[in-house]
């Protein structure tokens, strides 16, 4: 039931934060519709410490958490005053240690060897916490998946490799990434690594191969590579229109389905859960969205023309600002 | 600027421009292939291949995987073979896993083989910023290319000489990089980002010949002439420093280079010594810009004719900010705060 | 036996270069030791006009042919008056198009995803002609490998896609490189190619297997990956000193033994080959490549200080001269 | 240069101070992890990392694959998670596959992450030719790092810079470019590549203390004083410089800038101002090179003190040959004659 709970919630900020986006309040978004079942399921897997290298589709390791994280997220997508990361990153890029959320790139697929590299620190250093490394089906044609499984399988790292299998990466197929007439479970046999090939549909699917990768790791048996099939039932970001590359009735082919519907039915089967919780759950959490996205707003939105400080486009390129920079920021100030 | 006369213009945008430069030279050359990641059925995320692949075939139009490296080192094994490949890197920000295959090995075809084996290619790429892009969708690494001998690199600031030097470019049996500064796709932007957009429509170089005509590389253009200031300029900032110099009345020289290396060096000289001053603004983050290799090849060549230091107007050297877009990006204040102080002291 | 020609031609080169490499006649040699049937059969299992990307130890490509190649090779290994490079190029770094030898990267792995390019182009064409790239298993960690075997699935690409598992990559065994617990064929099959492991020391093997990848690329069949198993019984090049990594004698149980040996033996077996035979064969052969060294040696060697023309440094660079490029030959030839 | 004052010190080559370094850290700072390619059982293709792995373990020092992009996103992910890596890039000719992790990754972490995780990571890479290397053993693409905020780039020119920078660098929170001029590894190598080879034991700077100590960044090093003219220079160029000052008899200000970026430019300023004249001296490709940058700063600063053009004499702007290597490499006539110029010139 926690888990029907952060599926939902991540469905409803998705559509919620999609219109903020249509309102201008925020300048870009991406949602992760049809694929909640992945990212939450996941998160209820780790332990606190445990270190995700997440894509911009995984928003919902941070939704499963109730600790007031989706007022931060918000901020962060208004690049507001309360912005954790001071208005530098695009809307969707996060950073949270504290949740185990490593910060995002706009770069595909660098992140997938960073998680190997931190769970091979992890082992050096005889710490039982493991990393979870995330990459789109596309984006496997990079260089760093290849390195990750490489290292990851030459150093018995403990981490999870995870290929979300959403079937497209913006316009194109699966297929144009190799994803035809093998797997991307099969790259990671391949490479001498425990593969599995997961219903990313199926919550408790989900949640059960994650347990049993976390727990591989934990035990330094090794890296897992799983791969979700899934589908992106939504445009790739607020700026793509999937019209223009398939039809617009696609998802409602996929075998198989929508994870929120299929976890609802189920739970309703074995009589845990029912139509009327499902409707008022659903009301909560739009109100808790709706609540949160008050909040944020009063640290302003992009809209208002709010803009952080100036100095904070100088800092944190170093550790300390150098003089060239110190020189910068105030040539910056007299230009404004 | 050739074949200019008298031929059947259209209102272009530099998107327009660019298809049109590729669907001529698909048309003109069987050995032409374009592709990248979504170029083909879908068209590009910025549609400047939309339609090509319906025209021309999935066999010379076609979708990349997500590899910049595998389809930059695809496209010179083609180009070994004989094909002329045109291929897009989705962002300019995106180049850095293509950097082995463009500095170690099409940069470095022709020199190894003594001339056996060579890369005609042209690797399209985005670039720059005031899209409320961020750091991964605004960086203009010009300058990284201007160091890598063997490879030419090229960046257009409007419709016409984009579809010329395209053409050009992909004419060239020599490795092109051909940035394009995205901000100016749809009009020729002068930096005020509080002002409605301009279209291409409205300005003379929005119109483009429909046909085949090439702008011949390392030639600079001088976009508006002048005595008392010379500003080296390209891209996304030429019309930013127009805007400085029509607003601050200053009568100053503005050069497009338009081919950042090699570089039309007489053009630049000739203007220096005309009027003795100098700045230079690029959108590239400052330090070992394209920008310092201009000021030191000014004052190699015209170091006696200089009466005031050269500035440089550029990015911060910090990464391209979401929020402070807009006091990262050099816009016509600041150009015009140099030009007033490189026309002030003595 | 013209197999058997081939190896022991690439077999006397090799010794006959290293020797002069440390008479400084050479300033740098790779041997292929032990390696010589890979590249000898494969050679004789493709066609004119198609195209191999190899690394530095397929010089047995090249030696396999007879019109005169050695002494182009020696001339570049010489950097003399007549290297086909103009000195430019490190020794062992060949390049002849007329004998479909892609002019060697210093770069590993590079060469492997161009070799897929130019069968892409092949295919574009509607042309025949095959390529077939090359890549030691040290080399397969580099990006390179993993695209070029995406790309090959996903066009499939009319090429042959080797690669020499000589147990070694300078001072690492194999295992650094992925190899342990999994093959390196085995990446082939996790990206949907069809893929062979084969005793690369087994001259008929070698020939068998390749002969069968180039007849299904040539027929657009798709992709083949060839692992071949083999041993690389020499130091990496001449500035390396195994003996700080491996004992002087692993060679000797090497279980696939040596590849000339045991051609010699087979042929014996089967009664057209004898060890006089095979002792007349080595001198003639020896006497050819000392031929060739003198014929070479006129035209200069790097210890009598002969350098190419100072304009060579600056050809090539652009198709034509650009200004700058003329104005620093200039200033060097003033500088002389 | 700190801790210099009366301690035990001995005779090193580059090569063993480097060691040395790595040593004392991985001692000191269990933090402290050092790979790469051939660096771990062998002890590194250039022996810098000999002995290591025995002392310290196979945890602590390892070989790793041939992926420089592999190599650099794991050292990422351990700095993420709080450890310090020392990696090694076998040749500087072979970072481009790391390309993307060092400017995309290394450089930004701190930056889009508002400091929350950083890469306090550092990269070693021997560069720079006069070993016969070929175009690929002999690059010097410091340029290139110069251009990208966020990381630091630093080159040491003797075994006692080297210990105490790269001693510094390791406990530097920015990620580090580490760059050895491999020419330099065995002895003070001054361009006269037909003469005897000087070795390390007969220059006052081989020797090094076996202990700790650092030699700050972003501090320029003045290795020969002079009234006439500043050459501002780094790594395998400093001797060179010497050398031609010497042969000359001009008295030449010779500045190993030691730390390219951040740079020392108060020492630079303050030298320029006092002669008046300058010249730049890098074995890199002269264009886009670092010298660009540092003329820049010197006529954007000096500009109403100087009384020649600033000269760069630079590597050519072709691929680093095999036979003609010493033809390419700026030996000391070439920088000799640049003095002479500076000298006369008026
Ligand atoms: C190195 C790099 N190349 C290209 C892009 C542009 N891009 C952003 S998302 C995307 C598609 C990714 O598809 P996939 O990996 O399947 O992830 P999904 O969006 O389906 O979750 C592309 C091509 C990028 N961000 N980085
Ligand atoms: C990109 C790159 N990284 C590192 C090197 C240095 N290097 C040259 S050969 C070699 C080992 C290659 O081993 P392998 O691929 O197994 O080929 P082999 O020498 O065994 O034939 C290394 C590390 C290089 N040339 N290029
Ligand atoms: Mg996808
Ligand atoms: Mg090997």
């Amino acid at each position: 039931r926690r888990g029907m709970r952060a599926m939902l919630k991540t469905r409803v900020f998705d559509a919620r934060m999609l219109i903020a986006q249509r309102q201008k309040k925020i300048s870009f978004y991406m949602q992760c519709l049809g694929e909640e079942a992945i990212a939450t399921a996941h998160a209820l897997a780790l332990n606190d410490g445990d270190m995700c290298f997440p894509t911009y589709r995984q928003q919902g390791l941070l939704l499963t958490r109730d600790d007031g994280v989706m007022v931060e997220m918000i901020c962060q997508l208004m690049s507001n005053a309360r912005d954790p990361l001071k208005g530098r990153q695009l809307p969707v890029l996060y950073s949270l240690k504290r949740a185990g959320f490593f910060t995002l790139s706009g770069n595909l697929a660098t992140q997938f060897i960073q998680a190997v590299g931190w769970a091979m620190a992890s082992a050096i250093k005889g710490d039982t916490r493991i990393a979870s490394g995330w990459i789109g089906d596309g984006a496997t044609a990079e260089a760093d998946f290849h390195t990750a499984l490489t290292f990851a399988h030459v150093y018995r790292a403990p981490v999870i490799l995870n290929v979300v299998n959403n079937q497209w990466a913006i316009s194109t197929f699966q297929a144009i990434a190799g994803g035809e007439s093998t797997t991307f479970a099969a790259r990671g046999v391949g490479c001498g690594i425990a593969s599995l090939r997961v219903d990313g549909n199926d919550f408790l699917a989900v949640l059960a191969a994650s347990r049993w990768a976390a727990e591989r790791a934990r035990r330094n048996l090794g890296p897992t590579l799983l791969e979700w099939v899934t589908y992106r039932a939504g445009a790739h970001s607020s700026s793509d229109d999937p019209s223009k590359y398939r039809p617009i009735d696609d998802w409602s082919h996929f075998p198989l389905g929508d994870p929120v519907e299929r976890f609802k039915q189920h739970l309703i089967t074995i009589g845990i859960w029912s139509e009327d919780e499902h409707e008022s759950t659903e009301h909560e959490l739009e109100a808790e969205v709706a609540a949160a996205q008050r909040e944020a707003e009063q640290y302003g939105t992009l809209l208002d023309g709010h803009v952080p400080l100036l100095e904070t486009m100088f800092e944190d390129v170093y550790k300390e600002m150098p003089p060239h920079l110190i020189d910068q920021l105030n040539k910056a100030r007299a230009a404004r | 600027m050739t074949n200019q006369s008298n031929v059947a213009t259209t209102p272009m945008t530099m998107i327009q421009a660019l298809r049109s430069a590729m669907d001529v030279m698909l048309e003109r050359d069987p050995n032409v292939v374009v592709f990248g990641q979504d170029v083909g059925y879908f068209g590009g995320v910025f549609r400047c291949t939309d339609g090509l692949q319906a025209k021309y075939g999935t066999s010379r139009v076609f979708d990349a995987p997500i590899s910049e490296g595998g389809i930059v080192g695809t496209a010179v094994g083609m180009g070994a073979y004989g094909l002329r490949p045109v291929v897009e890197i989705q962002f300019a920000d995106y180049f850095y896993p293509a950097s082995d295959q463009i500095v170690s090995e099409a940069a470095r075809l022709r020199y190894r083989s003594a001339g056996e084996f060579t890369a005609p290619i042209t690797v399209r790429m985005p670039c720059g910023g005031g899209i409320y892009g961020g750091q991964t969708h605004s960086q203009s690494p010009e300058a990284l290319f201007t160091h890598v001998c063997g490879i030419r690199t090229v960046m257009p600031s409007n419709p016409y000489d984009a579809k010329g030097l395209l053409i050009a470019s992909i004419e060239n049996d020599d490795p092109v990089v051909f940035l394009e500064p995205k901000r100016l796709y749809n009009g020729p932007f002068d930096g005020h980002h509080d002002r409605p957009i301009v279209p291409w429509s409205t300005h003379p170089l929005g119109m483009v010949p429909e046909g085949y005509y090439s702008t011949p590389l390392e030639t600079a253009s001088i976009v508006r002439p002048g005595e008392a200031l010379t500003v080296l300029t390209y891209g996304a900032m030429v019309f930013v420093c127009e805007a400085a110099a029509n607003e601050s009345g200053i009568d100053a020289e503005i050069i497009d280079l338009r081919s950042l290396w090699p570089l039309d060096l007489p053009t630049v000289v000739a203007s220096v010594n005309k009027t003795g001053r100098c700045i230079v603004v690029h959108e590239a983050t400052r330090t070992s810009g394209f920008g310092a290799e201009l000021v030191a090849l000014v004052q190699e060549h015209c170091f006696y004719r200089l009466e005031v230091p050269i500035e440089r107007v550029a990015g911060w050297d910090t990464p391209y900010p979401h929020a402070l877009e807009w006091s990262y990006f050099p816009g016509p204040d600041r150009v015009g705060a140099a030009m007033q102080r490189a026309m002030e002291q003595t």
